[in-house]
């Protein structure tokens, strides 16, 4: 996921960057026609692409929560600097965590045995912020603290495991 | 120059005014200022005499042998007199606990006198442990409210079910029958230590 | 002129007294409708001679008299003692109209136009306060009235800001601009 | 007729405090080259290079944050003084008031940080203000936020006095944003000129900021000082994105204005207020206001149709500046016989990096990739590419046109480029900028958390690389300052 957008981001970039220096290094009065006509069609076809996107993007709630098929519920608590994880044993499949904090802001993000992230959410005081993964390896995965929250903040690490069936 | 030295007039009138009507930047609310009022003027209580919930007299204000602790409540009071009252029980036990029962007394005062017969006096009060001697319950003639409420300075008004509500706090009064602190109801603490104050 | 403006000034303080008993009944209509109402009356009053005098430059000396005599009612003991105290309830009615509508209607139009945007602003972000502490108060801030009309106060105040914002800013935006070009030529070259 | 669009004015109709921009744009060139220094530290810190302690790190990051998002401010309501003294007259105290408002709140920031100890970034999100543990106390806090209310007050009397003036003379707030060209049957030589549509924009939506920040602030202020006072966490971030996002963005649309005003006196040809121009920037002004909740994609709690319209006006917000501003720009630069110096290199460059950052802002602003990008490095990946190639770059080259040398009068076409020196420095600019950019960008896709004062050795290959490429953008960025501060001086004597 993460290296994909990536790869889109850096191409677009790209093209960009380049459209700027063409026009730069151009020869003096190169005269655009129809410069319009190809303004209102990138204005249409950006458009066009944004609600697309919008739309796919959009379509299955990022957010949603589900209510059936949840293998496990878990319960997070995070403070200065700590997280509390209601179990050590998380079960393969859909687990549904419910992240809340004790003081200030945190940023409750998992992260497989790699490193890379695999969901997060803001816990804000005062609501309890549920999220979900679903498992499709056993093994060690980490618990991080992704808003910043005091001194610590980068020390706010814990662990879990998600047992084999 | 003129309209320089007209502004800077008023800013000194000004701050001479919110000085003076916040007791010096330490009370913006009623609240705080009967507070600060009774650790400054420790204001006379009236002299009155209560009917405590064994329908027995009970003077209050004007010399007595013990000093008196004193809340407001009324009987009938749904939510915050129960906690008031089970804050009281607490703060009965401690008083016992630090020695003082001797030279304290605590007092509940119903401001709803018209209601609180002595029968609903003693049930308030059995509900919550109070023994009648170091705890009592009691009413005022109403014709002496007034008076008791200005002094206390509590505010009683009707809220939106047919009951009320107030300023709830804990008063101390010292033997000498003057208002010396008052303090919130679920801090036995600050009212034991200002208890202590008053009985040395 | 006078006359009309006299009467109506005397009318909306007699209605503030007259109604007091229901208008002070709820802290929302005590706070957002007679207080303004006295401040009303009081921008109503002619001036006095002298008041466009060198110590009125610029309309700082009463706009400070307004501001202060303002954060006087701000305070939420003043409104306990106007319901519980005779005294000051008779101040309320003489400094309304005299220390905040009068000063006011004095000082405001010879105020620069920056000053008064600058308070226009401030305004709106002090209601914006305002509405936070009423709503937000852990504890009862007026012993006269009751927890949940303070939170109601304190909606009050920000839809008094929402109120005051549109108030301000939709004369602003009129686009008259068609009529414009004609003074900005003549002046841009 | 032809000649009466305010662009092509040579010099000023009015007198625009040329003196004091000149000084603010000489303080903020140093803020700037003190703050890169702070970031390079960080860079270094994370990447092994040195050893700095966790709670200097973050005070280090909150004084680099606010110094930033502060200078930038700063700059680009220079820019925005400059220019609209062009075309309406301006009062000059106001401008010195902003001036020492701003100074005023520099120094409680600086001493809240850095005799405070208060660290708590500079987003101030609530609690975390209030919840130290233990490191600094409220009165730091405190003073941190007065720094804000002072510089919030200072922004406010500007812009107060820059919309005043250009509603006068323009016709409201409507006839400044050129709406009757927009919306209606005006035509495009009644219609005012770019700046002063982009100065009447900007100013109106950071105006609104403003006052919902003083509100915030003036809340944490009161939660600081009376504890019981608590503030609903979810509506005082909100309100302090609100205030932070349309601030940093008023800081670049106003910087643009130095493109709108300067650059046509390169390419030959005035920048005009074309209708299209004129709806794009009344969408930029709503857009600006609404697109604030992509700032809270991860707030689980916060009502879904504000994040989708967060992720959906976050997108649409592109199009104003690539198929408007960027587009035009380039039909500009293709049609132009440019002679190019360091002034016209840097704002062309502020133009494309803002462009190109708003890539993987889009991106990020997209709640399915923000579920794994957010406060990874990805996050200052692109608003460093839209800052530091964007708004700085402007700034710079605002502050390069200021001390320009005077326009060849027989340059010869297309001869004229950049050279020496100047190539150099322009070259390591963005050089270095593009790399320390992308090592953030590709920490961030290798979930690298943001805002971390320690990280593992895996990271240390991009941390020591970005380190390389800052002291790069701190050399040019240094010789454009001295070059800056020496031209002012001789010119002073």
């Amino acid at each position: 996921m993460q290296l994909t957008v990536l790869a889109i981001s850096l191409i677009v970039m790209a093209f960009i960057a380049a459209q700027f220096i063409t026009a730069v290094r151009s020869a003096p009065g190169t005269v655009a026609t129809g410069a319009e006509r190809l303004r209102s069609r990138l204005i249409i076809g950006l458009a066009i692409v944004g609600l697309v996107v919008s739309a796919v993007s959009l379509a299955r709630w990022p957010h949603a929560v589900a209510a059936k098929g949840v293998a496990a519920v878990v319960n997070v608590s995070g403070g200065q600097w700590y997280w509390e994880i209601d179990t050590a044993q998380v079960p393969l499949g859909l687990v549904v965590f419910n992240a809340q904090t004790a003081d200030v802001t945190h940023g409750f993000g998992i992260t497989d045995a790699d490193g890379t992230i695999l969901v997060q959410t803001q816990v804000i005081p005062g609501y309890v912020n549920r999220t979900q993964y679903t498992f499709e390896q056993p093994g060690t995965y980490r618990v991080v603290c992704l808003e910043y929250c005091g001194v610590a903040h980068h020390d706010m690490i814990n662990e879990f495991e998600v047992a084999a069936r | 120059m003129q309209a320089l030295a007209a502004s800077v007039a008023v800013v000194l009138a000004g701050l001479a005014v919110l000085w003076q009507a916040t007791d010096g930047g330490q009370a913006l609310t009623a609240e705080r200022a009967r507070r600060l009022t009774a650790l400054r003027d420790m204001p006379a209580v009236p002299e009155v005499v209560l009917e405590t919930m064994t329908g027995t007299p009970l003077p209050l204000g004007g010399p007595t042998k013990r000093a008196t602790l004193v809340e407001f409540i009324y009987t009938t009071c749904p939510t915050i007199c129960q906690a008031a009252g089970a804050e009281m029980a607490r703060l009965a036990d401690d008083v016992r606990a630090a020695g003082l029962d001797e030279s304290v007394r605590l007092v509940s005062i119903s401001f709803d006198p018209g209601r609180d017969d002595p029968d609903a006096l003693n049930a308030y009060g059995e509900g919550h442990g109070a023994d009648g001697a170091l705890w009592t319950v009691a009413r005022p003639d109403p014709d002496d409210l007034p008076a008791l409420l200005a002094t206390f300075g509590v505010v009683v008004i009707p809220d939106r079910w047919g009951g009320f509500t107030h300023n709830t706090a804990l008063h101390v009064v010292d033997a000498g029958g003057r208002l010396r602190a008052i303090v919130d109801y679920d801090d036995p603490a600050a009212a034991l230590t200002a208890l202590h104050g008053v009985v040395q | 002129m006078t006359l009309p403006r006299l009467s109506l000034a005397a009318a909306l303080i007699a209605a503030a007294w007259v109604f007091r008993a229901p208008l002070e009944a709820d802290p929302v209509t005590h706070i957002l409708v007679q207080l303004p109402l006295l401040a009303l009356a009081g921008a109503l009053l002619p001036g006095a001679r002298g008041t466009g005098g060198a110590w009125n430059r610029g309309g700082w000396a009463m706009i400070l008299t307004a501001i202060f005599a303002m954060a006087f009612w701000m305070l939420p003991r003043s409104i306990d003692a106007a319901v519980s105290d005779p005294a000051v309830a008779a101040s309320k009615f003489l400094s309304l109209p005299l220390l905040v509508g009068l000063p006011l209607r004095l000082g405001w139009p010879r105020a620069h136009p920056l000053l008064r945007g600058f308070l226009k602003a401030q305004a709106l972000a002090m209601l914006g306060v305002l509405a936070f502490l009423y709503t937000h108060a852990p504890v009862r801030l007026c012993n006269a009235y009751l927890a949940e009309d303070q939170v109601r106060l304190g909606t009050g105040f920000l839809a008094t800001a929402l109120a005051l914002a549109v108030l301000w800013v939709a004369p602003l935006l009129g686009a008259q601009g068609a009529a414009a070009p004609a003074r900005r030529h003549r002046s841009v070259s | 007729m032809t000649t009466t669009t305010g662009a092509m004015l040579p010099e000023a109709a009015y007198g625009p405090q040329e003196g004091a921009v000149k000084l603010t744009m000489l303080l903020g060139g140093v803020v700037f080259l003190l703050m890169m220094i702070f970031g390079l530290i960080m860079r270094a810190a994370q990447g092994g290079m040195i050893a700095v302690d966790p709670a200097l790190f973050y005070q280090i990051m909150t004084a680099h944050g606010a110094g930033m998002v502060g200078t930038a401010g700063l700059t680009g309501a220079a820019i925005l003084w400059y220019f609209t003294g062009r075309h309406v007259p301006l009062l000059a105290g106001v401008y010195w008031a902003f001036l020492g408002l701003f100074l005023l709140g520099v120094v409680c920031i600086l001493a809240a940080i850095f005799l405070g100890g208060y660290a708590g970034a500079w987003t101030f999100l609530y609690p975390l203000p209030a919840l130290s543990g233990g490191l600094w106390g409220p009165g730091a806090s405190v003073l941190f936020l007065l720094g804000y209310v002072s510089i919030g007050v200072g922004f406010l009397l500007l812009h107060l006095e820059v919309m005043r003036r250009l509603m006068a003379r323009y016709g409201g707030i409507g006839g400044a944003l050129a709406w009757p060209l927009a919306f209606g049957k005006g035509r495009p030589e009644d219609a005012p000129p770019p700046a002063v549509v982009a100065a009447m924009a900007s100013s109106v939506f950071n105006t609104l900021g403003i006052v919902v920040g003083a509100a915030v602030l003036v809340a944490s202020i009161v939660n600081l000082l009376v504890p019981g006072f608590a503030v609903d966490a979810l509506l005082a971030k909100n309100m302090i994105f609100f205030f932070g996002h349309v601030f940093i963005n008023a800081s670049i649309y106003m910087a643009v204005i130095a493109v709108y005003e300067i650059l046509p006196e390169y390419l030959g040809k005035p920048w005009k207020t074309t209708r299209i121009f004129a709806i794009a920037w009344t969408v930029v002004l709503v857009f600006v206001l609404a697109v604030y909740p992509h700032h809270l994609l991860q707030d689980v709690p916060m009502p879904g149709w504000a994040l989708a319209m967060g992720q959906i006006v976050s997108y649409f917000s592109g199009i104003p500046l690539i198929a408007v501003t960027a587009f035009s720009l380039i039909v500009y630069l293709r049609a132009a016989d440019m002679r190019w110096d360091m002034a016209a290199a840097l704002l062309v460059l502020g133009v494309a990096g803002w462009s190109v950052g708003s890539v993987p802002a889009i991106l990020d602003g997209m709640i399915v990739v923000n579920k794994v990008m957010h406060n990874t490095q990805w996050v200052p990946g692109h608003f460093h590419i839209y800052l530091l190639l964007g708004e700085v770059a402007m700034a710079f080259g605002f502050m390069a046109w200021l001390v320009r040398r005077p326009l060849a009068a027989d340059a010869r076409p297309g001869a004229a480029r950049l050279s020496g020196l100047d190539h150099g420095v322009f070259m390591a600019y963005v050089a270095g900028g593009a790399g320390f950019v992308l090592m953030f960008l590709v920490s961030g896709a290798l979930s690298v958390p943001r805002r971390w004062a320690v990280h593992v050795p895996d990271w240390f290959l991009q941390d020591r690389l970005a380190t390389l490429f800052a002291a790069m953008v701190i050399g040019a960025a240094l010789i454009i300052v001295l070059r800056y501060t020496a031209v002012l001086a001789r010119r002073a004597e």
